[in-house]
């Protein structure tokens, strides 16, 4: 059981790229894709932070006062760093796909994909 | 000059920041300082290029001051200088000459357009130089919000097409990421030279081929690769015209450029080809979008729409060159950078000039155009020559490398359907030609009243076509210019630069 | 940390996933999507990426949350799929 | 489109499941990402920076150009929601 | 309770307790990023939200509040400025770019108590800036996002 | 291939076109100073030919090596004899077709003559470039040049058939350029030095198999071939006759063909090299293909009735004569083929001049309205009878001489069934020729205006008289 736990994240994370993916293309709703885009996202973001533990080790910040810090003692660092940037990153894209589809809206009262094609070709 | 690296960006960022309030409270600044910007950001580029070929050897920069596998460092090679001092001119001369059309299609925010074009070129420049996996993606992503944000600029389709580019461009983006997650999860870094030499140490694994899938499907996305080219065509047409002449000849140049990266300097060598078959990959998407591209563009009517397939055709010979992987394959590809660059940039302008001087992009409404508008024509010609590859045009001697790289590794049908897909080129592209300088004539089948129509239109226009003013024609004609003699000097390019970087 | 507990919280982020895309209603949806974001800033803050929880939550969870339910209430609440 | 979307789904998932079995298992103390570079940051941060909180640090000093580019994405956001959404400046 | 009064009693508690409130807890994220979870961006997004949060409650009047679009401008492109200023200044007292170790600042340790070492103070700058800057983009975006009809239609057309 | 001297001199040769292709539109206001440029450029080049002659005639080759184009491979220029030969020809027929230019081009008020003589002279320039390329990639840069500055005059008309007659101009020559270029940077993957040599550079090479040597033929002799206009790559040559007069002048007899067939001889005799393609046995299929060719387009000439048509098919007919010379391997037939070369180009724009004399004054392009039409211009018909005499072989004119050495040739190596062939198209050429002369002077029509152009068509029968 202990082996199916350490390797299950994986799985699910798989899992939720694959619900992702389907979102942002296989939707026609406009906010479904930006949905799908979310989750995408957010996967990947899981994904750096399971790969940044290792058992027995704590939350990266130092007691106050610590001298000679052990690496093994914290997570690692670095993956968190990433993902702090990479969630901005996705909040920037969401707030654009946002502004986007707003437009989108008034433009053509829809937020299906077909039909504002439809609505284009015409 | 120890900080030549950083101020290949510098420059772009500062000006970004000033430029939107310039927008606020003085408009009449915003241009001036867009252009000093981009083109002291180009000065450094040129100057990297002049110290590494000089020298001989790559600069690098660490920034905050801490060594690399700890901090970020920037690498500035022979190939990363060369592409940065590429994108940089061109977008030098595509800002200049877009200034007409960026006034009237970005009114009234014309402080936000320019803050975002330089967004958009520090977020490329910063791609090229830097020489760490992660800061690749954070500086993709400022690219790709500004351009999703300027290609919106063009009316209702362009705001979706900007929709679809950016649900594209970020799955992409993602995938780049996902790959980057493989690898620093088996090598602990994330320093592109400290990858390569700690990939070379690791066994050949699962995680990392299928991280270098992900990163290559993601920059597939970026240079629009031909399964995941969608976003291109429309992105490309219904942009403002001052936008698409911008993003076209660089952007998904940028990408191909961090793909040569990663073949390059990430991956031991013959990795990519022998333990992923990344190579052949490349090889057999960029042969297929290099025809698929073509024949699809001789379908098109819109002008721009006709060249964004074209772009994708070009971008097809590009992976093929990548694909191929061998140092010749790989300079090939970055000469195809260079020459697509100038060859796309002068070809968008065009299609810019023309909307604002015959007001129309419809290729069959261009009839007569020609004499009314001769520089603008004469430098389509000679794009669309230089996009054939007839010498000594600077795009004959892209597919000669290519041609020659492909034939060393025994590719014999990359040959022909190089030459096949520069032949289609020839088709589309002559057709504009026969358009512009021969009378209106109904030769394109398809009704009398298409015929009548297209003359009476022509004869309509008559009066108001005029040329457009030199500072449109002049950064066109030089980029022209730039394709035939760069094609002649190529050598140099080649033997002093490509060739000791590789 | 408690295996049992980290699996039936990566079950319930793979349901909220799979509803926030499935629910035809946007602002059910957006609000799904919020409810995710809260659940990936638990898991990361029982992995000890606290500072990542802390930004999924401030960021993921709040930010966009505000951001989509203001673009949702401007447009039709139905989606088509 | 929709079958397209649905195969590259399926591809990324089961691509991604297949890929990850030669990654380290979660935890695994032996990872190289938690003993190449990680524990420079924890074991100096003190020394060199002197924050205790050590994704700050890297966030704010060692990685700090990336910071950086996350602040213009952000920035570059913002303008991007601007020029779509914003009333034109009618005094240009 | 009337309407009347709930209406001020809800405008009394935004006004003066949640979003204080809300606004203070992002400074202490701010200003505790160095030592605890947190630090520019949590703490712009959680100014941020305190603002977005009185606007969806009391009704935006963002031309007479005092974080006007345009201010939410300047005050976005000063954070930027803050962090790509300090950087440069690294370089101009001789260092690399945002090596912070390179600007003097002792002169500080007589202003502010504690011994606080050039990097931690170029820590905080950058912190300072990323939640200036992340602040002003949020709200910004929230508040055209969220306005019924904020644009024009002239874009609209083909 | 004798001695190997330095100089300018080929150099500037093809640069002289250049300059009056740039001095063209400017002047384009003043038209007498336009095509006095033109005539005086087509004169200088001429003598620029004419100073390199001496050398040439001692076995030195002159030399020019100009940019890189590709590492280890430069362009260069070097004129030799076959080059000179093809040179002497294209800058003296240029003289004579720019004189004539004014006259046709005046006398029809020819929209756009600006382009015309700019393009025009580029295609010269291209052309003496194609003669003197002195490797293959400098060949193949000519050669691609030759096509492009060529397309504005076959589309000049700028009429929807002139405009469907430049795209299959542009899709044949193309695609036999990209052949070249493939065959081009085969080799220069191989690191062959790709300089012509008398009897061909790859046959040096020991270690080609022979799928790898008839691939590189059939790329090379169909690059060539196709402007060379052998059967089936022919179609383009009679389509692109809706242009102006001079311009099939230049395509018959100046440039384009020529470079195709001079392009044929270089080709065989100095990249392959005739012992190897004796023993691929590769000439029977290039003897075979011309041969065919040389009957057929003799007979599909008699079945036209526009005269141009007619002088087209016929070009194609005298085409093979040149390539089958060449193909035969042996001395006496290549010199016969390079004699045919010159005479047919010299004799072909004769009667291309002709036609376009009778163009111009009556507007009249088939053959069967033109009964009587030499009592009314006996220059210009005159001169046609004297040509097509010539282009039958009959004994003082110079196609006699060179059917003579081919013929000749063709029994020298032992194959007697092309000296019949040659023999048959002979009649051929007779059949198809002499009727036009004949209805000229023999019958009577309706009047015509009095003949008028003068200098240029006078000049030209006397060379065609040897």
């Amino acid at each position: 059981m202990e082996e199916v736990a350490a390797r299950f994240p994986f799985w699910m994370i798989g899992a939720l790229l694959g619900v992702g993916v389907w979102g942002m293309l296989g939707k026609r709703s406009l906010v479904k894709k930006l949905i799908g885009l979310n989750i995408f996202q957010s996967a990947i973001i899981l994904f750096f932070i399971v790969g940044s533990m290792h058992t027995g080790a704590t939350v990266p910040i130092l007691w106050h006062g610590q001298h000679n810090p052990h690496a093994e003692d914290f997570v690692n660092p670095l993956p968190h760093v990433l993902m702090l940037t990479a969630i901005v990153v996705s909040v920037a894209i969401t707030a654009v796909a946002l502004a986007f589809m707003v437009r989108l809206h008034r433009a053509f009262g829809d937020l299906d994909e077909e039909r504002i094609l439809d609505e284009l070709r015409r | 000059m120890e900080h030549l690296p950083i101020l290949i960006p510098l420059p772009l960022l500062a000006a970004s920041l000033v430029v939107p309030l310039a927008g606020l409270w003085a408009p009449r600044a915003v241009f001036p300082l867009s252009v000093a910007a981009i083109a002291l950001s180009a000065a450094m580029s040129a100057l990297a290029l002049a110290e590494v070929v000089a020298e001989g050897e790559a600069l690098r920069y660490t920034l905050g001051g801490w060594a690399p596998p700890i901090g970020i460092e920037y690498v500035v090679d022979h190939v990363s200088a060369f592409v940065a001092a590429v994108i940089t001119s061109v977008a030098l001369m595509v800002v200049v000459a877009a200034r007409r059309a960026a006034a009237r299609e970005a009114a009234g925010r014309r402080g936000l357009f320019y803050a975002l074009v330089l967004l958009l070129l520090a977020g490329l420049t910063g791609m090229v130089v830097t020489g760490d996996l992660f800061n690749v993606f954070v500086f993709m992503e400022i690219s790709s919000l500004a351009a999703y944000a300027l290609v919106s600029l063009g009316g209702r389709a362009g705001m979706f097409a900007a929709y679809r580019y950016l649900i594209l461009g970020t799955v992409g983006g993602s995938f780049y990421l996902l790959g980057v997650a493989f690898l620093y999860f088996t090598t602990g870094t994330l320093n592109i030279a400290d990858t390569a030499r700690l990939l070379a140490e690791t066994e050949p694994n699962i995680s990392v081929a299928v991280g270098a899938a992900f990163i290559f499907a993601g920059l597939g996305v970026k240079m629009a690769l031909i399964p995941l080219h969608l976003w291109l065509p429309d992105a490309y047409t219904f942009a403002p015209s001052s936008v698409n002449s911008l993003i076209a000849p660089i952007m998904t140049k940028v990408g191909a450029y961090v793909m040569v990266r990663m073949f390059l300097s990430v991956f031991p060598e013959g990795y990519l080809t022998e333990e992923v078959p990344v190579s052949q990959a490349l090889i057999a998407l960029g042969l297929a979008g290099s025809v698929y591209g073509a024949y699809a563009a001789m379908g098109q009517r819109d002008l721009r729409r006709m060249l964004a397939y074209s772009s994708v055709s070009q971008l097809g010979l590009l992976a093929v060159g990548i694909g191929i992987a061998t140092p010749l394959g790989l300079a090939a590809a970055l000469l195809h950078v260079m020459n697509h660059a100038l060859m796309k940039g002068a070809l968008f302008l065009v299609a810019m000039s023309m909307r604002m001087g015959a007001g129309v992009s419809d290729v069959r409404m261009l009839a007569g155009v020609g004499r009314r508008m001769p520089v603008t024509s004469s430098v389509f010609a000679v794009g669309a020559v230089a996009m054939v590859g007839i010498p000594p045009t600077a795009g004959f001697f892209s597919k000669w490398y290519l041609s020659i790289a492909a034939i060393d590794e025994g590719l014999w049908f990359v040959l022909a359907v190089v030459l096949a897909s520069s032949l289609l080129s020839a088709v589309y592209l002559f057709r504009v030609i026969e358009r512009l300088y021969l009378a209106p004539a109904p030769v394109i089948a398809g009704g009398a009243d298409d015929g009548s129509e297209s003359d009476a239109a022509a004869s309509a226009q008559d009066g108001g076509v005029r040329e457009s003013p030199l500072d449109v024609t002049l950064p066109m004609a030089l980029l022209a210019l730039a394709a035939i003699v760069l094609g002649v000097l190529n050598v140099v390019v080649m033997e002093r630069v490509l060739e000791p970087g590789l | 940390m408690i295996w049992q507990l980290e699996m039936a919280l990566y079950a319930l982020l793979l349901a909220a996933a799979v509803l926030a895309l499935w629910t035809r209603d946007l602002i059910a949806a957006v609000a799904t999507l919020t409810i995710y974001s809260f659940l990936a800033a638990t898991l990361m803050a029982l992995m000890g990426a606290v500072d990542v929880a802390l930004t999924e939550i401030a960021l993921g969870a709040g930010v966009t949350g505000v951001l989509f339910i203001g673009a949702v209430s401007l447009m039709k609440r139905r989606s088509v799929d | 489109m929709r079958l397209f979307a649905l195969a590259l789904a399926l591809g990324t998932a089961t691509l991604f499941i297949a890929a990850s079995v030669d990654l380290p298992d979660r935890g695994d103390p032996d990872a190289p990402a938690s003993n190449y570079v990680a524990p420079y940051y924890v074991e100096h941060v003190e020394e060199d920076i002197g924050v205790e909180n050590v994704v700050s640090a890297v966030l704010a000093d060692y990685r700090s150009y990336d910071t950086l580019g996350e602040t213009v994405v952000i920035f570059t956001a913002g303008l991007a929601v601007l020029l779509a959404l914003a009333r034109r400046e009618r005094h240009e | 309770m009337s309407e009347r009064h709930e209406s001020a009693l809800l405008h009394f508690m935004v006004r003066a307790v949640m979003t204080p409130a809300i606004m203070l807890y992002g400074l202490y994220v701010l200003v505790h990023g160095e030592l605890s979870p947190g630090g520019g961006f949590q703490a712009g997004a959680i100014l941020a939200a305190g603002l977005i949060l009185s606007w969806l409650t009391l009704g935006r009047k963002s031309e007479s509040s005092i974080f006007s679009r345009r201010t939410l401008i300047v005050v976005t492109v000063l954070g930027m400025v803050l962090y790509t200023g300090t950087g440069i200044l690294a370089m101009l007292f001789g260092g690399d770019y945002l090596d912070y170790g390179a600007i003097p600042l002792e002169w500080l340790d007589y202003a502010l108590p504690g011994e606080l070492t050039r990097r931690q103070m170029g820590v905080f700058g950058i912190e300072i800036g990323v939640a200036l800057a992340v602040f002003g983009t949020l709200s910004l975006a929230a508040d055209y996002l969220t306005a019924p009809r904020s644009g024009d239609e002239e874009g609209e057309e083909q | 291939m004798g001695e190997v001297i330095s100089s300018p001199l080929p150099f500037l040769v093809v640069l002289a076109p250049l300059i009056v292709a740039a001095a063209a539109p400017m002047l384009g206001r003043w038209p007498n100073a336009r095509e006095g440029v033109s005539i005086a450029g087509a004169l200088a080049t001429l003598g620029l030919v004419a100073a390199l002659l001496p050398d040439a005639l001692e076995g030195k080759a002159a030399t020019a090596s100009l940019v890189e184009l590709s590492p280890g491979i430069e362009v260069t220029l070097r004129a030799d004899a076959a080059g000179m030969l093809f040179a002497l020809l294209a800058s003296f027929l240029w003289v004579l077709a720019a004189v004539y230019s004014i006259g046709y081009m005046r006398g029809l008020e020819e929209q756009k003559q600006s382009r015309f003589y700019a393009a025009f002279a580029l295609s010269v320039g291209a052309a003496l470039g194609v003669a003197f390329a002195a490797n293959l990639l400098t060949f193949v840069l000519f050669y691609e040049l030759l096509t492009l500055f060529t397309y504005p005059l076959v589309v000049h008309r700028e009429t929807p058939e002139a405009v469907r007659a430049g795209r299959k101009y542009l899709a044949y020559t193309l695609t036999g350029g990209l052949a070249l270029i493939g065959a081009a940077a085969w080799l220069a993957m191989l690191g062959v030095d790709a300089s012509f040599r008398a009897g061909g550079f790859l046959g040096e090479q020991r270690w080609w198999t022979d799928g790898q040597l008839w691939a590189l033929f059939f790329l090379l002799v169909g690059g060539v071939g196709v402007k060379a206009a052998v059967m089936p790559m022919h179609s383009w040559l009679p389509a692109a006759m809706v242009a102006p007069t001079p311009v099939s002048a230049l395509l018959h007899a100046v440039a384009v063909v020529k470079a195709g067939v001079f392009g044929m001889v270089r080709v065989l005799i100095f990249v392959f090299g005739a012992d190897l393609l004796r023993d691929m046995g590769a000439w029977q299929v290039i003897a075979a293909a011309s041969g065919a060719t040389l009957i057929l387009a003799s007979f599909l000439a008699l079945r036209h009735d526009n005269l141009k048509r007619r002088l087209a098919y016929s070009t194609i007919s005298h085409l093979s004569y040149i390539v089958l010379g060449v193909a035969l391997l042996g001395p006496l037939a290549l010199t016969g083929a390079l004699l045919h070369m010159v005479g047919h180009g010299v004799t072909k724009i004769t009667l291309f001049f002709c036609a376009g004399a009778i163009h111009v004054r009556t507007h009249r392009d088939q053959v069967s309205g033109m009964a009587g039409i030499g009592r009314q211009m006996p220059i210009t018909m005159g001169a046609f009878a004297l040509a097509s005499l010539s282009m039958v072989g009959i004994p003082p004119f110079i196609l006699f001489t060179s059917k003579w050495y081919l013929g000749w040739g063709a029994a020298e190596v032992g194959q007697q069934a092309f000296l019949i062939l040659y023999m048959v198209s002979g009649v051929l050429s007779a059949a198809y020729l002499f009727p036009i002369v004949i209805r000229a002077f023999g019958e009577r029509s309706p009047a015509f205006p009095r003949f008028g152009e003068a200098d240029a068509r006078m000049v030209v029968p006397i060379a065609s008289g040897e």
